[in-house]
C-alpha cells in the first residue's frame, strides 16, 4: 500500500525518467565507439525499459487493455520485421522505422488536440504550439519516411520523378500547413483546421522526397531522423515529459549530424539534394557529353581467375552493387580460396560507398571478413601502387579519378578510392551505366582497367569456379 | 514544467547530442542511425500518457495505432541495431559459417 | 522550478561539461582551468540577486565580498586566460595536432 | 515604459540566461581546441556579461550602488592581478581565483540562511539542502584553495605538514560539519550551528591540503575547482537560477576531468593524494635507499658548448626547474645560435612536465619558441636514438628511466620521455636533489649522461656564451 503510494509518487516517476535519459545518453556514448556498441545500445534498451515503467505507473495512466494492445501488436510487426530483415535492406528499414516514429508522434498530437477540444477548448498555447509543431513535422516526417522507404524498395520508381513547378508548390503546402497552425494559435478552434495542417502536411512531406533521387535517400532519411526527433522533443513539451525532450533532442541532434557528415562525403549540400532531381540509381548513359563511345576493354572470368592467382597483393574495392547483388558471401570465399593460394588480399572501404554510412563494413561483416582485412580510405590510398589486382566490385563514384582531376565534375573533390593507381584494375559491373552520381567514370577506359560485365554474383561465383580449376 | 523550463532542457539535451554523436566513427554510422530510431520510439510514452483520458473510440483507436508505431520503433530498432553490431563483434574470429544470416 | 527539475538540468549540464571537456589536448589544459574559474566566478550573480532583500549590516557587507569576490573570478579569469591563449596564438602555425585524447 | 515591463519580464530574462549558458558551452568548446580557443574564452564571456545583465534587470534586484561598489573592487583586485601575474606564477593564480570563487559561495550560503530565519525559520528542504551544500563545499574550498597558493608561492613550506591520525581529525571534521548540516535540515534553526558548520568545513580545508606536498597541488586545485563548481550549482538550485546551475556543472565536470587526466598522467590515484605526504619538490636526497652515493659525471659549460654545436640533431627535455629559473628565454637564444650553426633543435614536451598541464607549453610559448619545434612525448620517444645529445633542463621524474623498468619504483609505469636512448644526454640542475616524486633518478648515474649544475638559466647563459666565444 505504502509502497504503492511511493512508487505513484509523482517525484519518484520523474527521477525514474532522469535516470531512463541519462541511460539514453551512456548508451548512445557506447554506440559511438566499437568495442561498446552493442552494450551501449543494451544500456539504451534497458533505459527504455525504465522509461516505459515510469509511465505506467503514473496515477493517471490507464487503459492497460489498450496499451498492451498497442505494445503486443508493435511486437508481433517489429519483431519478426526486425530479425529477417536482411542487411541490404537496412536502409529501408530505418526508413521504415522512423516513419512510423513521425506517424505516431502525428497521430498523439491530433488526438491530445482532440481531447483539449472536448475539454472546451484549445489548450494553453505553452501547450498548443508544441502540438501544432509536433503535427506537422511528425506528419511531413512519416510520409516522407515512408516514400523514402517505398523508393528505396523499389515499390515506386528510384528515379526522380520531377513535377514542373514543384517548389512553388512545396511553399503553397508548407504555406497551408503552417497558416492552419497559426489560426489554431491564434484561436480558431477547429479540428477541420487541425487535419487540415496534417494533410496539407502529409502531401508536403511526399512531394518534398518523391522528386529525390533513389540514392540521395540515406541523406534524406537521416534528415527525416532528425525531423522526428523534433518531433518527439516538441511531444514532449506538449505532454510535460522530460524523457520525449531529451530522448527527441538527442534524435534530433544525432540526425543533423549524420545528415552533414554524409552530406560532406559526398561533397553535396542539404539544399541541393532536398531541391532534388540529382542521381537516379545508375540507368542513366555515360555523360561523357560528346555522344562518342570511347573503347574499353572487357574481360572473363578465366582471365580474371589466372590474374589473381599470378598476383601477390589483390585489393578488393567494394560498393552499392555488392550490396544489390548481395555478392558479400561469394567474394568472402574467393578471397580464402586465393589466400590458401598465398594471395593477400584486402578490403578498401570508402565512406560512402553503398548507400548508407558504413554500409560496405556490415555488409562484410555479415560475411566474416576478417576486421584487419577492412581498411579505411585513407589507409588504403598509399597502398594502392603495390597492389598488383584490384577488383572493383559493383563501385564506381568512389572509384572515379575525376573527383580527383577533372574540377568540372559534380563531384570533383570528393575524396575517392584510388584505385587506378594500382598495376591492375577490374570492374565488375552490368553494363556501362553509371552510379548514382549519374556520370561517366573515366577509370573504366584507362590502359590498365577491364572490364567483367555481369552480376556481381554471378562473375564473382565463375571466377571462382574458375580459379578452383586452375 | 513551463515552456522555458522545456527549452532550457531541450538545448541541453541536443548540446549532448551534438557532443555525443560528432564522435562517432564512420562504421557505426548505420548502427547508430537505427538506435536513435529505437530512442525515438519514446513517442510511445505519449500515447500511453493520454489514452485513459482520451474519449471516443477514434482517439482510442488512433492511440493504440500510435502505441503499436512507437512498439515497432523501440523493439525493432534495438533489435536491429543489436543484429548489426553483433556482425561487428564476431570478426575478431571469423567463424565459417557463410550465407548463415540470408 | 523544483528540485528535480533542478537536478535534470544539473544532470544533463554535467553531460555537456563531460562531453565538451573530454576532448580537449593536454596543451591547453591550464588555460582551460584557468577559463572555467572565470565560469564559476558566475556565484556572482547569487550575491547580486539577495543583496537587495538581504537584511543588516553584516550581510550585506558579506554580500559585497562576495560580488567582489565573483567579480575577481570572471574578470580575472578571462584576461588570465586571454592573456595565455594569445601567446599560443603568436605562433607561425596553429593548428594542434590531437597528441593525447581520444 | 512598456519596454521597461518587457525587458523585467522573467520569462525575458530566463531565455537571457538560456542564452549565456548556450554560449558558455559554444565557448568551453572553443576553448578545447588549439585554434579557437581565445575566440571560445571570449564567447564565454560574452555569455557572462549578458547573465549578469539580465540579473541586473530583475525587478527583485536592487541595491545597485553596493552591487557596483562590489564588481568595483573586484575589477580593481582582479584586473592588474590577471595582468601582472608571471606565466610560472600561474598556478597559484588558478588556484587563488579559485579560493575566491568558493569563498564567494561560502558568504552567499551564509546570508542567505540569515535572510530566511529573519524571515521566520528554516526554509523549504528543497532550497535548504542546497544552502547546506554550497555552504560546506565552498568553505573547503575555499580554504583548501587558499592553503594550496600560500603553499604554491611559498608563503607556507611545500613539504608535507604532516600530523599522526590526521586521517581521523578530518573525519571527525567532516562528521562536525555533515551533523550541523543534517540538524538544520532536521529542523534546528540556528545561525550559530551554520557557523559551526562553515568553520568545521573551513579547518577541515585546511587540514586536508596542508600535508599534501607542494608538487601535488595542481591535482588538488583541480579537484578544488571541481568542487567549486559544484558548490556553484548547489548555489544555483538554493536560488532556483539556471544560468549558476549549468555554469557551475561545466566547471564541476570540466575539474573532475582534468583532475583524472593529471592523476593518470602521473600515475597516481586520487585517494592517496588527497591523503597526502607524497612528494616534497625536491630536497629530499636520492631514494636509492642503499647510502651508498653512485657514481656520477659532472661537466661544465664549454664542454657543453661543443658538444652541442657539433651535434646534428638537439633535444631540449624542459622541466619544472625551467619554469623555476625563467630560463625559457634563454634557452630559446641558445637554440636559436645552435640553428644559426646547423643544428636542428626540438623540445620534447611531457604531458605532466612542470606543475600545471600544459606548463610547458605555456613557457616556451612565451618564449616564442615555434610551434613545430615542440613535440609531444609520443612523437618525441622513437626520435631519441637518433638524437646526439638531449638537454635535460630542470627536468627529473619526467625522464626517470626507473618508471620504464623498475617495478618497485613508485612511479613505475608512468610514461616517461625516453632521454636515456639519445647519444648524450646533459642535465641541468642545481644538485643532485630529487624531484617531485622524492626518488633518484638512474639516468644521473648513466655512461651516457653528464650534470652541469647550477640555476638553470645561469647555466644556459653560460652555455650560450660558450657557443658565441666558439
Ligand atoms: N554510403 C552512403 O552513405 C551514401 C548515401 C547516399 C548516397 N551515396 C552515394 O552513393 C554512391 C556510392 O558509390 P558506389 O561506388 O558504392 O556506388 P555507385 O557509384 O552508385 O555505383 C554502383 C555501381 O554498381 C553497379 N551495379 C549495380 N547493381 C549491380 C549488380 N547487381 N552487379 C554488379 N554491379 C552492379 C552499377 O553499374 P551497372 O548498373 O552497370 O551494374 C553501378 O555503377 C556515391 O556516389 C555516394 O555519394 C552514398
Ligand atoms: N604538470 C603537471 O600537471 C603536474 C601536476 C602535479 C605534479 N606533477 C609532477 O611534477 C613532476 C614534473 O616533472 P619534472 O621532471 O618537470 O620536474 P621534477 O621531477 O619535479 O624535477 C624538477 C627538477 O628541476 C630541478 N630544478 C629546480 N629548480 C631549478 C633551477 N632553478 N635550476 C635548475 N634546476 C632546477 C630540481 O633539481 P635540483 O633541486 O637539483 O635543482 C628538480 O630535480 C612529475 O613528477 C609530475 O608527476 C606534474
Amino acid at each position: 500500500m505504502t509502497l504503492a503510494i511511493f512508487l505513484q509518487d509523482p517525484d519518484f516517476i520523474r527521477l525514474l525518467y532522469i535516470v531512463a535519459f541519462v541511460l539514453f545518453i551512456v548508451g548512445m556514448r557506447g554506440v559511438t565507439h566499437p568495442t561498446t556498441a552493442r552494450r551501449g545500445n543494451m544500456i539504451a534498451g534497458v533505459g527504455m525499459a525504465i522509461a516505459v515503467v515510469a509511465t505506467l505507473l503514473i496515477r493517471e495512466v490507464g487503459d492497460y487493455g489498450l496499451i498492451a494492445l498497442g505494445v503486443v501488436l508493435g511486437t508481433v510487426i517489429g519483431v519478426p520485421a526486425a530479425r529477417q530483415v536482411k542487411m541490404t535492406a537496412m536502409p529501408q528499414m530505418v526508413a521504415l522505422f522512423n516513419g512510423v516514429g513521425g506517424g505516431a508522434v502525428a497521430l498523439i498530437s491530433y488526438v491530445e488536440y482532440r481531447d483539449a477540444l472536448d475539454m472546451g477548448g484549445n489548450p494553453a498555447l505553452e501547450e498548443l504550439i508544441p502540438i501544432l509543431l509536433a503535427a506537422i513535422i511528425g506528419s511531413v516526417s512519416f510520409w516522407g519516411s515512408n516514400i523514402a522507404f517505398a523508393k528505396l524498395q523499389e515499390l515506386i520508381p528510384g528515379k526522380p520523378v520531377g513535377v514542373p513547378g514543384q517548389q512553388f508548390v512545396n511553399l503553397a503546402l508548407l504555406l497551408v500547413a503552417v497558416g492552419a497552425a497559426v489560426a489554431i494559435a491564434a484561436g480558431a478552434e477547429s479540428e477541420g483546421l487541425f487535419l487540415l495542417l496534417l494533410l496539407a502536411a502529409a502531401v508536403l512531406g511526399n512531394m518534398v522526397v518523391l522528386p529525390i533521387g533513389g540514392a540521395d535517400m540515406p541523406v534524406v532519411i537521416s534528415l527525416l531522423n532528425a525531423l522526428t526527433g523534433l518531433s518527439a522533443a516538441a511531444a514532449g513539451m506538449a505532454l510535460d515529459n522530460v524523457a520525449l525532450i531529451v530522448g527527441g533532442a538527442i534524435v534530433g541532434a544525432s540526425g543533423t549530424i549524420l545528415t552533414n557528415l554524409m552530406a560532406v562525403a559526398m561533397n553535396r549540400s542539404i539544399p541541393s539534394i532536398v531541391a532534388g532531381g540529382f542521381g537516379g540509381g545508375g540507368t542513366a548513359p555515360g555523360g561523357g557529353g560528346d555522344g562518342e563511345e570511347r573503347p574499353h576493354r572487357s574481360t572473363d572470368a578465366t582471365s580474371v581467375a589466372s590474374q589473381l592467382s599470378l598476383a601477390d597483393r589483390v585489393v578488393v574495392a567494394p560498393g552499392y552493387g555488392l550490396a544489390v547483388a548481395q555478392a558479400q558471401h561469394t567474394v568472402r570465399e574467393l578471397a580464402d580460396e586465393l589466400e590458401k593460394r598465398g594471395v593477400e588480399v584486402s578490403y578498401a572501404i570508402h565512406p560512402v560507398a553503398g548507400r548508407m554510412p558504413g554500409h560496405m563494413n556490415v555488409l562484410l561483416a555479415e560475411a566474416d571478413v576478417p576486421y584487419e582485412a577492412l581498411k579505411e580510405m585513407d589507409e588504403i590510398n598509399p597502398e594502392f601502387p603495390e597492389t598488383d589486382v584490384t577488383l572493383v566490385i559493383g563501385a564506381n563514384d568512389v572509384t572515379n579519378p575525376a573527383a580527383r582531376e577533372d574540377e568540372g565534375s559534380p563531384i570533383y573533390g570528393m575524396p575517392i578510392l584510388d584505385v587506378d593507381k594500382s598495376e591492375q584494375v577490374i570492374v565488375l559491373k552490368r553494363s556501362m551505366n553509371t552510379g548514382f552520381a549519374g556520370i561517366d567514370n573515366p577509370l573504366f577506359y584507362n590502359e590498365n582497367t577491364s572490364l567483367l560485365f555481369g552480376d556481381a554474383k554471378a562473375s564473382v561465383q565463375e571466377v571462382l569456379a574458375a580459379v578452383k580449376a586452375l | 514544467m513551463d515552456l522555458i523550463t522545456e527549452l532550457t532542457i531541450l538545448a541541453l539535451a541536443a548540446f549532448v547530442g551534438f557532443e555525443v554523436i560528432s564522435k562517432v566513427p564512420n562504421t557505426l554510422h548505420t548502427p547508430l542511425m537505427s538506435a536513435t530510431n529505437a530512442i525515438h520510439g519514446i513517442v510511445l510514452l505519449g500515447g500511453m500518457l493520454i489514452i485513459a483520458e482520451s474519449e471516443g473510440v477514434l482517439s482510442k483507436v488512433l492511440l493504440v495505432i500510435a502505441i503499436a508505431f512507437g512498439t515497432i520503433n523501440v523493439i525493432g530498432g534495438f533489435l536491429v541495431t543489436d543484429r548489426m553490431l553483433e556482425m561487428f563483434k564476431k570478426r575478431p574470429k571469423p567463424a565459417e559459417k557463410p550465407g548463415a544470416e540470408e
